[in-house]
């Protein structure tokens, strides 16, 4: 059981696809990064057609739809990176 | 003393140069990426860069510690410049040192190969139909 | 403006890779060969570069030449040093600009592979045992 | 029918070894490099040791031991190169 909140950060074309840079979001229960995944398309219904292609971080490392997010931690949506 | 940045001002390709020198070292090989005055055959006036900074800098780090795992004595580093851009400039310097050169080339052709993969900037191009996030 | 060179003095990449900079190069890959405090496993504390100079500077004009016509849009520039270097200092740099990077790497590598085999310069070494020439 | 002399460069260990940088050589008749080689292994017996490491270059390229040499040319010869 994880109560509590995260901060999700969005970059470059999912921000302003959502119109936001940050939002927090309540855990309840046990929460992973599919759970989030779905909290985030259900509130920015404008980030659907580009879900397949968003990556989420937790606390900077890569994470799968599997990682556990709990609170305090700091989640971020990836959007196809072009560095270089 | 590697390092691994991100700027907000322009690159310094000698300081990315010293940062990999050593002694020990007989070759060095830098790669510079610039704002290309077109892309897939439209006009670039300028490019924005955005970086999740902090995660940039530990990304860049690991793929350093990666290479130079499977490279030994080699010393990788890489600045990423964020903000606006105009043709001609700088985006990414990175470096690799090594004894001799084929482990230079290699680790910073393998270095840049990852950074574009997987460290979290994104670039916005202004072309002729004004602007978007490419990727 | 491609520029190939012997120098007596220190060399300087910056202008190197100002020589093959231009707004439709996305990518310059630089080499730097330096003076290793060590060689073959002797220590080794200067290295005294020889140069046939006019031929030298020909034979890296037709060495560009031959790349660049294999790898279009490629832009090539070189510099070496002649005199006594102690270890650390550049004897080398190079560096080849592309449209995208992949030719960048291949034409450094190329080029630096080239002057090593036909560009006809010398290194007197200096190891415990005395100056020797090096090949 | 060349007559005439040319200058030859030595350099680096080659140089060293002949205890000269550069010498005159008279031509007489048709002249190739391999001719001059003999000539300058004849004069400097030390660089026989080293004969099948040495390059000829005329006037700024490389020659085979059959390019013919003419008045006036400038001939080289290159021991093994180290650059880099």
């Amino acid at each position: 059981m994880s109560a509590g909140t995260v901060q999700l950060f969005l970059f470059a074309g999912a921000r302003e696809c959502a119109g936001v840079g940050m939002i927090v979001l309540e855990l309840s229960g046990d929460t992973t990064v599919a759970n989030l995944s779905e909290a985030l398309l259900h509130r920015f219904p404008a980030l659907s057609s580009a879900r397949n292609s968003l990556r989420f971080a937790v606390n900077g490392f890569y994470a799968t739809p599997e990682t556990p997010v709990r609170a305090g931690d700091e989640v971020a949506v990836i959007p196809p990176v072009a560095g270089g | 003393m590697s390092r691994f940045e991100i700027w907000d001002r322009p690159l310094d390709p000698g300081a990315v140069i010293d940062a990999v020198s050593h002694p020990g070292a007989g070759a060095v090989d830098l790669f510079i990426g610039t704002v290309r005055d077109r892309n897939a055959g439209l006009a670039i006036s300028r490019l924005d860069y955005e970086a999740y900074a902090p995660m940039a800098v530990a990304e860049l780090k690991r793929i350093a510690a990666e290479l130079e795992g499977g490279l030994p004595n080699v010393r990788l580093a890489a600045i990423h410049r964020v903000g606006s851009l105009q043709v001609g400039e700088a985006a990414v310097v990175c470096a690799a040192s090594a004894p001799h050169r084929q482990e230079a080339f290699a680790a910073c052709r393998q270095m840049i190969d990852a950074l574009k993969a997987r460290v979290p900037i994104w670039k916005r191009e202004w072309g002729p139909e004004g602007p978007h996030w490419v990727g």
